[in-house]
């Protein structure tokens, strides 16, 4: 699905989302209230100047202290990788930009990632990874680092690392890896309603940070929730 | 990955009563070694896991060495190498007896 | 018409040819390669000047882009093959016959050539060796130099780089060759006159400074702690033994380990003033906490190291320096005081047989000798004695008169067991003598001949080949500091414990060493940073060696 | 027979941040003989998914954590070892750090300390890997709301690069060294993807003055600068724990302000130098020169660099 598609089929009244170099923002009438929408889309690399409106646009709707939901609509590059972002501390903008979802969501807003493009590393952190909880359309392929160059890095051949991805989710790129991972908590049908699916999601969004849980359940990662429960279990203050 | 596995006999007892240490860091060229006492006094065992095949003669002869020197009895030794050179993983087997005596 | 000036009219025909394109002796970086067409002609004895340090890069370039129709079958007698148009000139047809001293980098691509059959090789020498040819059977028809800067009569200031430059020119400009210097500017009054103007014939303005390569800086942060106990040995076991005090360092990480605690190891064991006070050696950053603590006294230098300029100027005490406060640095005079006038050699090598023969070359690469072979021989002219020299002297002594006893030079390699990739150091046979057969050579390069060969450092330990009488007990000696590599496995064990007891194989315990304290704190800095905190400021290194 | 030459205590000199292993650095770092780590290495809880790629594996997957005290104030730690596959995220790795988190809430400790050396996602576990960093960050966000700082320190090889330097941009306060570098993209990476004219990864001094320690305490992205002694950051760490931003609205107004300032003021500028010109430092190609004292003496002139915005 497109985000326009994705736009129409939520808010079949009209809506007041915008894209301007990529970066999406707005909201539209949802279930008698509201829904805020954020996002990046058409494959568009997160640098600092698009991190730090985005994250202005999340604070505006915390601000306003009502609990809108606040939708992150994915379809983006990585982290815009240069001389200029990293000078003016891109690492920061991120974080930021996170960091406000994060608040967002312990104030009650209820916050949902949807990813239905691209994403990947640090853009992919800031935004969609950073809600209560992510859910994919089909199609959507987000990734790490793509398999050639995991070869490069990892002196690899291609073909190897392409067989081997077949039944290792935990490194290959792709939605139902980070499905089976537990980063992404469903894959919603583009054959039903969509705003239906969102409702039902936002309905039911965990308590607590599950996706570990989900990662073993799935078998994307064995062992990741046994040992933080473990640490749990086994710290004390000295 | 291949794995060695070494058993020795010792003299004696390895001094002291710390149950634990490790030493050294997994890196190229680097290895790390976990000491436990676990064994009878006079027991040495050393497990081994290298990415560099092939060289299971020369950690013999450096296992059987430290061994002679140290007197590692009652110590149960692992290792994850790094791809080390044998002169460095004779050195954090000392330093990790050394750190066993404390 | 006199037949005994026939040389000066043809060098005066192609310096009127050459004029051509110069506005007196000035040329413009551009036309280069119109000036090395005037005056080279084919067959031409060329030294191209460029050894492991600085490169007539800008001439290099042009004499690579000359027409070979016009230019071809040069006989290339230069110190260095490190540029890639050093060997470019030999695919194109430019030059066809090479007598020269290092390779380095190129050291793979000329093994090929060579192999190839696309280089026709005199011989590879050593630096003072090829100097000496130059005066007697290889004496340049053009020699092709660099500079810092020049003024318009061609007076040359070469910098604290000057290193070949002296030699090539004397024996070019006096036996009626053609000089034509780089620079890297033109300039109304040079700070020293390094070379006279009258022995320059054209100056060529570059299109950038000439490469100077920091062959010599080693980043005290990846100083492993082998390296550190082997340094601790030669210290202890050596320089004290013997009491060291002029000396040449190798470029390795083993002997800058060995400079890096001359401050702190060294000086606790009240070392300080008794070795290592005078040296022939290139300005090695590492040597700056030394001698900043006050341990150095005087050092000569072959040719300069990148970012060290500042910190040599404000240390004239220490380094030879001209009228204008710069560094002068001479490859010739440095290689034959490190021949004369120092009673050690310490240095590094890739691979050590038997015997204690040694090389640089492995199956594929011909790296080429440098200097290390005339510092470490043991020279037979060598008339005056010290205690080092006596001392080592008697312990080689086997049979007759004590009283024509001579001395011998020390020369030391130290070498960890295992190299890169877990090569061994210790060999059955060199693979220099497998290349050397697999491209014609004559002569097997080897870079330190057995019978030169006074101690071998490694981690196990010291191996003093002086005190070895058979051969038996010289292989080992050599087998006995070996440690786990085939030759060291191979070893009688009773053999090498009866040369324990002899003191002729010395391991750590024996020296009062723990190997355990050999220990990265030990070093006087440890990394590049401390280095130039060491030095007030002034040492200013490449932008490849910082992380600040 | 041998002697004991070098007595380690006499030796004169610190331990150096930047050498010291992640053990060696807790050790130094905490009340002496307070440390007790969770997970040890005897557990042998090593990742699950480096034989596949025939990789070697570490007995505490390059994280170790646990508790201990700081000039008597109970604390976690966590600390990244650099040196075992750059300090890069993996699954077991990741969520020794989560847990820790997780259990800060309950036991309700002085301060969370994150020992940061890494380069990032661990290739051969990245989704893992970026998942467990998306769950720190949240963690993080959740302790710091509960009212117990998050303190990062960062001055090893590997730095605080790609995810890390999100999860460093998380924490409450940051103490960095020179050495210390703060980073998504890391030089490579940017030559890699948009060539030697836009990074050249070779030139180590831009390297620094784009990413490293005095760049980022300048402009604000870290609160303390330290020397690169065990000692320093022990110090600093203890006065970042002393004045610690809360984690709510006003906080992250305020930082969306002074992210907001900052690209106006500096969003043109090519280099580092240009931005600290405009700082009002007067020689700005002697910064990568100064020690930490000058270093300290200018920011307290700047006045400006230091901030609750985070």
């Amino acid at each position: 699905m497109t985000l326009v598609e994705i736009l129409a089929a939520l808010f079949p009244e009209g809506h007041s989302v915008t894209v301007t170099d990529g970066l999406v923002s707005g909201e539209g009438p949802f279930r008698g209230g509201r829904l805020a929408v954020i996002g990046i889309d058409g494959d568009t690399a997160l640098g600092v100047d698009g991190a730090c409106r985005l994250a202005r646009d999340v604070l505006d709707v915390v601000r306003r202290g009502d609990r809108t939901p606040i939708l992150v609509a994915i379809d983006s590059d990585s982290q815009r990788m240069s001389r200029r972002d990293e000078l003016l501390g891109l690492n920061e903008y991120l974080a930021h930009l996170a960091k406000t979802l994060l608040l967002a969501d312990a104030k009650g807003h209820p916050t949902l990632g949807l990813i239905y493009g691209h994403s990947a590393a640090g853009a992919f952190i800031a935004t969609a990874l950073a809600t209560r909880a992510l859910v994919g359309l089909p199609g959507a392929n987000p990734s790490v680092m793509d398999l050639p160059s995991v070869a490069r890095v990892t002196k690899l051949p291609l073909d190897r690392l392409e067989a081997m991805a077949k039944d290792t989710p935990v490194f290959a790129p792709g939605l139902d890896n980070m499905v089976r991972t537990g980063a992404v908590q469903a894959v919603l049908d583009p054959d039903r309603p969509l705003a239906e699916q969102i409702a039902a999601v936002i309905d039911a969004l965990p308590a607590d940070d599950i996706r570990d849980q989900a990662g073993r359940a799935r078998g994307g990662r064995p062992v990741a929730e046994e040992i933080a429960a473990q640490v749990v279990r086994d710290a004390r203050l000295g | 990955m291949e794995k060695l596995s070494f058993r020795h006999t010792t003299q004696k007892a390895l001094p002291g009563a710390k149950a634990q240490a490790i030493t050294g860091v997994v890196a190229s060229g680097n290895l790390e070694v976990l000491l436990e006492r676990a064994l009878p006094a006079t027991e040495c065992t050393v497990e081994i896991e290298t990415p560099i095949r092939g060289y299971g003669d020369v950690w013999a002869a450096v296992v059987a060495d430290f061994v002679a020197r140290a007197q590692p009895g009652g110590l149960r030794i692992t290792v994850n190498d790094g791809g080390a050179r044998p002169d460095t993983v004779s050195l954090r087997l000392l330093q990790g007896a050394r750190l066993m005596e404390v | 018409m006199s037949g005994w000036r026939r040389e000066r009219e043809a060098r005066d025909a192609r310096i009127e040819a050459g004029r051509a394109h110069a506005a007196g002796k000035v040329v413009a970086a551009a036309a280069v390669v119109d000036l090395l067409e005037a005056i080279l002609r084919p067959g031409d004895r060329v030294c191209l000047e460029g050894d492991n340090q600085k490169q007539a890069d800008c001439l290099a370039r042009g004499l690579s882009q000359c027409d070979p129709g016009r230019v071809h079958d040069l006989h290339m007698v230069q110190s260095g093959i490190v540029l890639p148009e050093h060997l470019d000139i030999f695919e194109q047809g430019i030059a066809r016959r090479l007598d020269y001293s290092y390779s380095g980098p190129q050291g793979g691509r000329i093994a090929r050539m060579l192999y190839g059959g696309q280089i026709e090789l005199g011989a590879v020498h050593t630096y003072l060796e090829l100097f000496a040819r130059y005066f007697v059977d290889l004496t340049p028809n053009v020699a092709l130099i660099a500079g810092v800067s020049a003024d318009r009569e061609g007076n040359l200031y070469t910098g604290p780089n000057t290193e070949d430059t002296p030699t090539v020119v004397e024996a070019t400009a006096f036996k009626n060759g053609i000089v034509v210097a780089q620079v890297n500017e033109i300039v109304d009054r040079v700070p020293r006159v390094d070379i006279p103007g009258d022995r320059i014939d054209f100056v060529v303005e570059a299109d950038k400074p000439f490469y100077v390569e920091p062959l010599f800086t080693r980043d005290p942060a990846a100083m492993t702690e082998t390296q550190i106990l082997m340094a601790m040995m030669a210290i202890k076991g050596i320089y004290a033994e013997y009491g060291i005090r002029r000396l040449n360092h190798g470029i390795g990480f083993g002997t800058a380990a060995i400079e890096l605690l001359l401050p702190t190891y060294a000086e606790r064991l009240g070392l300080k003033g008794e070795i290592a006070t005078h040296w022939a050696l290139n300005p090695h950053p590492t040597l700056i906490p030394a001698i900043e603590s006050g341990w150095v006294k005087q050092v000569h230098c072959f040719g300069s190291e990148v970012g060290m300029d500042r910190y040599i100027r404000e240390r004239s005490d220490i380094f030879f320096t001209g009228a204008d406060g710069s560094l002068r640095s001479n490859r010739a005079f440095c290689q034959t005081a490190g021949l004369y006038a120092c009673d050690l050699f310490i240095g590094s090598t890739l691979q050590i047989d038997l015997s204690g023969h040694s090389s640089t070359v492995t199956q594929n690469r011909v790296a080429g000798f440098g200097g290390a072979p005339n510092m470490g021989s043991d020279p037979h002219g060598r008339r005056h004695p010290s205690d080092t020299w006596m001392k080592a002297g008697r312990e080689a002594q086997v049979t007759g008169d004590p009283a024509l006893m001579r001395g011998r030079k020390l020369v030391v390699q130290i070498v960890e067991t295992f190299g890169e990739g877990l090569v061994p150091a210790f060999v059955e046979r060199l693979d220099a003598l497998e290349l050397a057969k697999k491209i014609g050579l004559e002569l097997a390069p080897v870079m330190v001949y057995a019978d030169d060969v006074t101690h071998i450092v490694t981690e196990e330990g010291i191996a003093n080949l002086l005190l070895c009488r058979t051969a038996d007990e010289r292989e080992q000696a050599i087998r006995g500091v070996a440690g786990y590599t085939e030759i060291g496995r191979g070893r009688d064990r009773a053999m090498v414990e009866q040369l324990r007891q002899r003191g002729i194989v010395r391991r750590p315990e024996d020296l009062g060493i723990e190997p355990l304290d050999a220990d990265r704190s030990l070093l006087a800095a440890k990394s590049i940073k401390d280095l130039v905190h060491w030095s007030g400021g002034l040492y200013e290194p490449p932008a490849k060696f910082r992380n600040w | 027979m041998s002697e004991r030459i070098i007595d380690p205590a006499a030796r004169g000199w610190a331990t150096s941040w930047y050498e010291a292993s992640a053990r060696a650095r807790i050790d130094g770092f905490l009340d002496a003989g307070s440390f007790r780590e969770i997970i040890g290495p005897e557990q042998r809880r090593m990742s699950p998914h480096l034989p596949l790629f025939d990789l070697p594996r570490a007995f505490d997957d390059g994280m170790i954590i646990g508790s201990g005290r700081l000039d008597g104030k109970p604390v976690l730690v966590a600390a990244q070892e650099g040196r075992f596959m750059g300090g890069a995220f993996g699954e077991v790795h990741g969520a020794k750090l989560v847990g820790l988190l997780r259990a800060a809430l309950p036991l309700n400790p002085d301060a969370v300390l994150i020992l940061f050396d890494t380069g990032g996602v661990r290739l051969q576990e990245a989704n893992a890997g970026e998942t467990a960093i998306a769950e720190v960050m949240r963690a993080i966000t959740q302790v710091r709301a509960a009212g117990v700082p998050v303190i990062g320190l960062i001055g090893g090889r590997a730095g605080a690069y790609g995810g890390g330097g999100l999860i460093a941009g998380t924490c409450s306060r940051l103490v960095v060294s020179e050495s210390g570098r703060i980073s998504v993209s890391g030089p490579e990476v940017i030559e890699t993807n948009k060539g030697a004219e836009e990074f050249d990864s070779r030139d180590r001094a831009l390297v620094w003055r784009t990413m490293g320690g005095k760049h980022r305490r300048l402009t604000g992205g870290a609160d303390a600068f330290a020397d690169d002694t065990v000692e320093a950051f022990r110090q600093a760490a203890l006065d970042a724990i002393a004045r610690a931003p809360a984690f709510d609205l006003t906080t992250l107004e305020a930082e969306q302000r002074r992210l907001e300032e900052r690209l106006a003021r500096f969003g043109d500028c090519r280099d580092a130098t240009e931005i600290w010109t405009r700082l009002g430092v007067n020689d700005p190609e002697a910064v990568p020169a100064l020690s930490t004292a000058d270093f300290d003496a200018l920011l307290a002139n700047l006045g400006e660099t230091t901030h609750d915005a985070r």
